[in-house]
């Protein structure tokens, strides 16, 4: 393949692959007002090019801890989206069978571990799969995804001190978007900077465009190379917008119209597209193209979650204690 | 539901808010504090409002640091001020229970009585709301574990308008659990400046077959299931605890003389619940009362699932209340 | 006390650290973390030499984050090491207790058996040492209220020795409280690689009038009170619960159904402590065996205080336990 | 007075008070080793010159949270010796009416919110008291100390920029004595340089000689006026060294005597005083006069203590719950 073919290759993967997160979550969000889907539903929308940039430097045997916020890093990392829907139905073909919902997204296929919706809950977890790595004298890494929210909780300072002094291969990758729930970054943080909590820890840092998928894709490539090689952490810093209310619940008093419209100008899915035009590798036939493909992928997931079955209620209290030692997954 | 309530209806939300405001009103110590309180409105909209009037200072929200957050409010009090802290969910207050436990519950006493704790800390508690394994569980009756706390379970709108008065003018840390489930219930509440008894468990339903022993989101399946039951003949006397901590431990007993059998009902998890010292109290406090064995009707013992259907099954419902009344009083207990 | 330990007398503590040793010679996933337990040699002495031993990678000094390196050992779980993670103290345990309920006890479940989390914590518990209100309580009744956790409380040093073993071997997260009075205290233990039941209880002493009911640190007030009340004519059976979650209601009924008698002994807090739990089911399942209601004698409500005088009243005592035992067994149990 | 005569005053002051403490806790090691203390003892023994140093920063009204390691701060904050004494002893007339022994010195009058035996437990005790005198609007306020291992905890982190986001006036007080427990700072901490830490909050921090109890004063003195001045908090790093073991129950295994050795040829109880003489402050009679106040003091301490009646076991409940509003001393 030439090196024009490969680079439109690669740049047609990252557009579907945001696509497929954008479409999944706008159906979603149809299906919340169906009453389908339940419960708490966090969206997306806005941030998709981080967790495919992201995603792009991971090997199929790294791991990932993500939030309650985590179609995106879901989806990206190869979680089919049958089961997904399922998982968001509640249904037993779910990924997590059908009991996390949206919130507990797990998969041990993909080493994907949650789904966390402890704020930063995940971060200590992330340092110890990466702990169980460098200890076995594994060359894996784990991603590790959380908000700037999440950076104000001690467990996130207890973490980095911890993955920097045994020197673990966690990548750090918190999605500033600006808003923990209602809370803007200025009333969470005395210092905004979030790239600069690092200095206490002596951990490499960046900050990066998170509405710009080569940006994410290429500093992760650095960062997780570092990580990979040195078998230290490392932190990127993801700037990015969350276009729509923080969960269903959320009437967004706390922000004006006007600065999500701006933000909506740096959408990863107009600009991205926009970008390849401009360098000739995107045309109207290719796109309506890759629509069409995202969009039967959907309506396959949606009748796999439809036509799922409910767990039989005798299951409720199988696995509170797991039996027997289960297959590890690829772990 | 409320006896003596004569004031318009209105929502356990809006309840808790008027409180909030009447004691911001009356007293300039009082503020609140807690994840998007302010701003957002309150992660279930009880907050709504109140920092348009009372400003940024006194509906101050914080950031996300829920053992430094409640440690200050523990330290605000401390320095003279009547903090309400609020924690979005008891799964989240895990994070601050060191604080809770080891500095508000111990300060008074480990200082010989040189310090108090006017502190009161409000959090929502229980499922039924789909929200899954890290946000639906209900840890008030663990807090009533602990020496040197109250601990407070409003059931009804006239209990989340007037419960936050006195606990304001407690000098000792109280734990307030809302329960979810409960925050759009609309009821009669009194008008203006309102307190009532925290102190006692309350009779909240008449009978002399069987009495429910409950409180929080689980009363009102308990007056459900007293409805059915009375449909049936058994007329049940449902309690409503009120007080976790310390337990109105006579106003249970009472009840119990009077009708010779119990259920606890409980959403916690059944072992080590509130609902096990509810029974070991019968047992100490009224044993030869007892015509049949005190029954338990509490969480299953699992992480609280997402899917509506097994939410359900992990939950109490009106019809296993029912049925396990049902049982107790038709004298089929199962017990060897 | 052990019935059918063979081996040369030792120290509780060296018991612990013996079994440790073993299990990091025969699985190389097992490592030790927490605070001191490398340089220091274990706070409470109990991991002395091992990091000559076995270095620095395996016996691993963690900064003071607790709630970080708890996290950590789960994750190393999921990643498929053994971790033995120690926590100092109960106390100090609570700062880790949301990665221990929200993580730990939930992951399996919520993520539909996809996960296992093979993690044992282990900690200090309980008074005696005059270490006042934030190092003395006792929180393992309080942990036995979580599903997806299991809790251990070694009692005997054989059991010291041997329950490490089965709890590492376990797909699910065991917490292992060791009480601090204990530490010193010497035994015959078994030799060689040893495992012992973790899923029952065990009847340390026979006897036909009263059953007391304990576990831990308590187990030994327990039988001294066994050889008080034996010389009074009173025959105590005393069970001890080693496990205490999943809690062996098997083993507590058949007992009672021997003796109808029971005395709940427990350093925890009363209310809602772990002896409500025991109460509660021998309530459900032996209620028409009692000859007199189940009594508790448990920890005085209040944090635990310096002076030895007033720790030791709020502690349970030999003494209180005999006279509760007697009164009961002589049917002056003050019940209405 | 004169310059030199008030020179001289503050001097042999400064010297009283470092003198107060290291003779109190020697006492108190001879009396745990005869049993009339007993609990956990940690000693103060070579960080003298911190406590006295920053207590000379603060008002009467401002407050004091410390740690289990709190008899220095104690004696220098003025809490009489007698009632400190009685207090290890156990006995109702201590300070924390013997109920907190060693670890637990409470004091309403002299604002002293203990003696706390979580590590770091105390610090956002110290942001609440804080944010009382900001909304009250009084110039007071509080100096937290607490140590470098501390400095791990979530806790502190969350602290600090609550602090900082808040403008609180806190003046955190860090005694880096190198060891928490038998753990060096390098096991704890990724970044050693703990003033650094403060970065991640944009708050002012300076790293001062904790040896040198005139270096300690004036950048106490500094930064006190910072923190009342402007509200906003302040940090302050002591490097100092602990002589002694960390409890009574600490065999030293993990340092090696020689570095114990060279520490104490900075001990301020030697080097203060030497430095006196040389600017002529201080000769052999005054010294021995001093020696002299100070143990008749300790000695009246002692009988205090020994004296001292045993709380009635009847009163064990009391004040677990506070029946009526106390009087909240000069708060
Ligand atoms: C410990 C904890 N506290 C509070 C919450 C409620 N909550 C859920 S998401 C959220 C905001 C988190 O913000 P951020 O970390 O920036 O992530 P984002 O939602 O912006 O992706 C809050 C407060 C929670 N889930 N867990
Ligand atoms: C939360 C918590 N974890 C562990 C302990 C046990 N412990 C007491 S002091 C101490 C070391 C603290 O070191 P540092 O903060 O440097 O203070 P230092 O003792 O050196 O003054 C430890 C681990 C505790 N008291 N609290
Ligand atoms: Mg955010
Ligand atoms: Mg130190």
């Amino acid at each position: 393949m030439s090196a024009r073919a490969l680079e439109r290759d690669r740049a047609l993967h990252l557009l579907r692959e945001m696509l497929r997160i954008r479409r999944f979550e706008e159906k979603c969000a149809e299906l919340y007002s169906a009453e389908q889907i339940r419960g708490f539903l966090h969206l997306y929308v806005g941030e998709e090019a981080v967790a495919v940039g992201v995603m792009q430097a991971l090997e199929p045997d790294d791991a990932v801890v993500a939030t309650y916020r985590e179609h995106g890093h879901a989806l990206s990392r190869g979680i089919p989206s049958g089961p997904l829907m399922a998982e968001m139905f509640g249904r037993a073909e779910g990924v997590s069978g059908g009991r996390g919902g949206s919130m507990h997204i797990f998969d041990a296929r993909t080493r994907f571990y949650g789904g966390n919706a402890i704020v930063a809950g995940g971060i200590p977890l992330a340092v110890g799969l990466a702990l169980a790595d460098r200890m076995q004298g594994r060359a894996r890494i784990t991603a590790c995804f959380f908000g700037e929210g999440a950076v104000a909780e001690g467990a996130f300072y207890e973490s980095l001190n911890l993955a920097a002094l045994w020197d673990l291969p966690v990548l750090f990758c918190c999605e500033n978007n600006l808003y923990a729930m209602g809370t803007h970054v200025a009333l969470s943080h005395s210092e905004t900077d979030i790239a600069l909590k690092t200095t206490a820890f002596r951990m490499p840092a960046w900050a990066v465009d998170g509405m710009d998928v080569l940006a994410v894709a290429e500093h992760a490539r650095r960062a997780a190379a570092v990580v990979r090689g040195e078998g230290g952490p490392a932190f990127l810093e993801f700037r990015t917008y969350r276009f729509r209310a923080h969960s269903m619940y959320d009437a967004e008093r706390y922000r004006e119209r006007g600065e999500v419209q701006q933000w909506r100008e740096r959408d990863p899915l107009v600009t991205f597209p926009a970008l390849l035009r401009e360098r000739g590798l995107l045309d109207d036939a290719t796109l309506d193209e890759v629509e069409a493909e995202v969009q039967r992928e959907l309506d396959e997931a949606v009748a796999f979650a439809q036509a799922g079955t409910l767990e039989p209620v005798e299951h409720l209290s199988r696995y509170v204690y797991m039996d027997e030692r289960v297959a590890e997954g690829p772990s | 539901m409320t006896t003596d309530a004569r004031g318009e209806r209105m929502q356990y939300r809006v309840a808790i808010r008027e409180a909030i405001a009447e004691a911001m009103r009356e007293d300039e110590r009082v503020f609140l504090m807690g994840e998007d309180v302010g701003r957002y409105g309150g992660c279930f909209a009880v907050t709504l409002g109140l920092l348009e009037q009372f400003g940024p200072e006194r509906i101050r929200d914080t950031p996300l640091s829920e053992l430094a957050f409640v440690g200050a409010g523990i330290g605000a009090a401390l320095g003279g001020m009547r903090p309400i802290v609020e924690v979005m969910t008891g799964n989240f207050s895990l994070l601050a229970l060191d604080q809770i436990v080891n500095n508000a519950a111990t300060l008074s006493h480990m200082s010989g009585g040189q310090f108090a704790v006017p502190l009161v800390i409000r959090m929502a508690t229980g499922g039924g709301l789909q929200l899954a394994a890290q946000h639906s569980h209900s840890f008030e009756g663990w807090y009533a574990h602990i020496p040197g706390i109250k601990v407070l379970a409003p059931a009804t709108v006239e209990d989340a308008r007037g419960m936050l008065r006195p606990a304001l003018a407690d000098p000792n840390p109280v734990l307030i659990f809302e329960h979810i489930r409960l925050y759009s219930m609309m009821e009669a509440a009194p008008n203006g400046p309102v307190s009532v008894d925290v102190h006692s468990a309350t009779v909240r339903r008449g009978g002399r077959d069987v009495s429910l022993i409950t409180y929080g989101g689980s009363l009102h399946k308990a007056m459900e299931a007293g409805e059915a039951l009375a449909a049936e003949g058994i007329e049940a006397e449902v309690v409503d605890l009120r007080v976790l901590r310390p337990l109105d431990t006579a106003t249970i007993i009472d009840s119990v003389r009077r009708t010779h059998r119990a259920v606890v009902v409980d959403e916690g998890w059944r072992s080590g619940g509130i609902s096990a010292e509810v029974s070991a109290r019968i047992m100490e406090h009224a044993f030869y009362e007892l015509d049949a064995p005190v029954q338990r009707v509490a969480a299953a013992e699992v992480p609280i699932p997402y899917p509506a259907h097994l939410e359900g099954a992990a939950l109490p419902s009106v019809a296993g209340i029912v049925e396990c009344a049902r049982r107790l009083v038709r004298g089929d207990t199962g017990n060897g």
